[in-house]
């Protein structure tokens, strides 16, 4: 079955969450993989939304991160205040989901300017939840179109920490969460290479050349001594996937 | 102190000023879009607005050359992109320029639950080796005196003024909100004036539990009956969120000619239900 | 990781220890006496206890011998008097020594709030003037980082188990509780291990509010079905607060043979409905 | 009509309670004294217990903090860390109410204990509340029978914060409340002289020999100039304390 790069992001992301996972979900592609993870292989994952709702099962994707539908399906909704202090800073969290406009191979993430902080070239919408859900969630997954200006030798500026410029970074600032751990990208899977904090690729999506990974790629990208070929999204997998969105797009259009 | 019961022009004309600060909240839901419109109206200038995610509606006022300075900490069309009258006052002074003090979400909920909690700071755990702490004066480290953890400090919110929109007001003005109630009881109890739009005003508040989300009259200034008021945000139980609004905004909030044809049409009607 | 369902003995002894620091919440409502009693019947030994408000629950274990140090703000016996087994042991050493950590209601509130939120310590605005900053160690000082305000903070309650009671858990091991809240979320999501036992165990919760005060099944170690396990504290919605029981109290704490019957009487009978 | 001294200090309380009052609440003669306000002149007063429940409207008298009436009748109930935080210390409270074992000529109380606070002769139920009722409601009101061994001339240990030992040393502290304002005891009605800080009798209850009071008094008891005779209990608010006593008694007896 055919299928396109977003589509293939999206599979591949909800395959790595377990059904025991709590997870901290973000607007675009990290909502789409959890509710496909839902609607597929976990189907008691819980979602939960920085809008303040927690456990929540909606039919349709939102498109922000305060839809109705979220609250309406969710098992309780708790104020954003608590949601901040006791469910993330508490550290209930298992899972995060970030992207952006520039990560380094550090998996540090930049979705506040490009240029200049004070005279940007151009002002990105900023951090956010972000900073708190790089730190507090157990582990990190970043979705992330490859290309030579988003996957960059350094971010200009760190919006949520990575692993700084090297391995024990975390730790030495007293954080016991592992960080970013996976780049799940249209070209490969990427994964924190333990004794160097950088990302190296563990999975190349199929019919992907490395080469190409290298050209979408602006530092020197590194590859695993055993490279794995991600498989291609399933039938099931596509099919849900799919109807989700339909879903989403008549609702949204209203 | 109970709330009087006013129309959106009095409670907008009494307790506004130029230069005042005014946070306009909703995460998402029960945005106060009729609100901000009517300040648009009536012409009020240099104000410190304060919000987590400015949303269409801080563009809005944004673009109408009413604000000095922002207080947030997401700003963009969520779903959608960029807020392009917020980008042009950062990145080009346009229509004035934009003076920004930013944090993270959780600062910033925090800060407002300092303010409503009579805290001249919010102390909380974050900004890990980000960068915003380099750039914001109005960050600051220190150490817990029991373990010496680094801890991070951030100035409470205390609005001027705060606006919210909610489902249920009483005739004597006890007000009921329901939903995704994001920090919108902490920025009002944050506020020295709070006004309050909402969907009804009815004889009697029958919540729907003894722990319902509630401000009591005599933590509010102004009771205002707006329904409709949250369009194109949402009002749980009474309309959903206008998604294809959000995404038409694209357009209209890119293109500066656009924007001065919405906000002429805006400033010639009175709010639109 | 979800609630296991268990039965009340199985829970106690799973997730106590001797030494332990157990947090056993309810403000006025929802005490879980049945859990309580248990502790005492399971023998479990010097117990570093968390609470409010002891009330007659810690009373009855002080009294037992269960408890080496407490963590309180107000120890008496609501709207009666003293609790005896709770003073002979400060004054007296009776029937063993107890170690006091005293707080106010503000410190002890913020500082399970700070247990569940992951912060090492809870900062507030308190203790102006008053003497326990001379005796208690653990309540300490600093400034404010922009206004250098004087700031009090106390280190954050993490129990290694709290115990509470509430309405109505499902069969997955959501848990709701209703009407006065007290702490309970707090205390519950600041420990390591969590024991909730109910009132009623239905197949979906039915939460009568969007908000309603829901601790979802992944924050709770056991749910426990114990019909009556608050008396004679009280279950919102399902039985009153039994005043006489707590009146009559007053006399059976107040004299230790007394006290050491109802000790016997509890120590050879199943728990009481 | 006769009159008990309770009853009596129960009506002089009551009277000094207004309509728009914000009361934090504590069990015993002070809910006594709010409710009958509350059934009398003052029908719209706002009542709050710390057990969280606001805008409470008991239709008899709680034993404890948080009885069953109190929520079953409240417009709504906060949890416990909100009630201290964003009620309490937020500064939304006008009046709080406070007793206790030992009080000195400053106003500050002592509930902890009688003797060495290590070694205590008498260990009392401790501060609850009271350090921060004190420091944060608008204005504090103190009802206490008055005894030798209660009214000291120093306490053994400031539970709660009045006056200090001398004037503005409230301001000093950062505090722009006003702390202990009156005394409503058995005999007579005291409040705060501004120039000393030290509470003087305003108001002696009718039959009470200025003697009585100086022998109930641990310290050199001071006078206003102009001293008011207390206006005995009217009917009407005997009749009410007395019936929601009864009804309260009757309620507790279950």
């Amino acid at each position: 079955m055919q299928y396109n790069s977003t589509e293939l992001m999206t599979v591949v992301a909800s395959r790595i969450l377990k059904n025991s996972d709590v997870c901290f979900v973000g607007i675009g592609l990290p909502s789409a993989a959890c509710n496909l993870a839902r609607l597929t292989h976990a189907p008691d994952i819980t979602l939960i939304y920085e809008s303040g709702t927690i456990q929540t099962k909606p039919d349709v994707l939102p498109l922000s991160i305060g839809d109705g539908e979220l609250c309406e399906t969710a098992l309780t909704t708790v104020s954003v205040p608590e949601m901040f202090s006791y469910w993330l800073q508490g550290g209930r969290i298992t899972v995060g989901f970030l992207g952006g406009a520039q990560i380094d191979k550090f998996g540090n993430i930049n979705t506040t300017v490009v240029g200049d902080y004070y005279k940007p070239k151009v002002r990105l919408p900023g951090g956010g939840g972000a900073p708190e859900i790089a730190a507090f969630c157990h582990t990190i997954y970043v979705i992330m179109k490859q290309s030579p200006r988003a996957f960059v030798d350094k971010v200009d500026f760190i919006t949520s920490f990575g692993h700084g410029d090297g391995p024990d970074q975390r730790k030495a600032m007293g954080l016991n969460t592992s960080g970013p751990s996976k780049i799940i990208t249209d070209l490969c899977i990427m994964e924190t290479e333990e004794a160097t904090g950088e990302f190296i690729v563990t999975s190349i999506h199929p019919g992907v050349a490395r080469e190409t990974i290298q050209e979408n790629t602006g530092w020197k990208i590194r590859f695993a001594e055993e490279v794995a070929i991600t498989d291609a999204p399933e039938l099931e997998e596509l099919e849900a996937l799919r109807l989700l969105n339909e879903k989403t797009k008549m609702a949204h259009q209203g | 102190m109970q709330a009087k019961i006013q129309t959106l022009q009095e409670a907008i004309a009494t307790h506004l000023f130029d230069g005042a600060t005014v946070a306009m909240e909703g995460f998402t839901h029960l945005i106060p879009f009729a609100a901000g419109h009517e300040i648009i109206r009536q012409g009020f200038k240099n104000l410190e607005l304060v919000r987590m995610t400015p949303d269409m509606i801080y563009d809005q006022l944004i673009g109408a050359g009413c604000v000095r300075k922002l207080r947030f900490s997401w700003g963009g069309n969520p779903g959608v992109g960029s807020l392009y009258r917020l980008r042009e006052a950062i990145e080009k002074g346009y229509p004035q320029p934009l003076e920004v003090d930013e944090h993270s979400h959780a600062a910033m909920a925090a800060a407002y639950a300092a303010g409503a909690s009579g805290m001249p700071c919010a102390i909380f755990k974050g900004y890990y080796g980000a960068d915003l702490e380099k750039v914001n004066p109005s960050i600051k480290t220190l150490a817990c005196p029991f373990t010496g953890e680094r801890l991070v400090a951030v100035p409470a919110i205390r609005p001027d003024v705060t606006i919210i929109h909610a489902q249920k007001a009483s005739k004597k003005g006890d007000v009921s909100l329901e939903g995704i109630v994001g920090v919108q009881k902490e920025a009002v109890l944050a506020a020295k004036a709070a006004i309050v739009t909402v969907e009804e005003i009815v004889d009697e508040l029958q919540p729907s539990s003894p722990n319902a989300v509630i401000l009591p009259s005599w933590t509010v200034s102004a009771v205002v009956h707006v329904p409709g008021g949250a369009k194109p945000s949402y009002a749980h139980g009474y309309y959903s969120r206008d998604n294809k609004a959000y995404m038409d905004w694209e357009a209209i909030s890119k293109d500066r000619e656009k924007f001065n044809q919405w906000l002429q049409e805006l400033k010639s009607t009175d709010y639109a239900v």
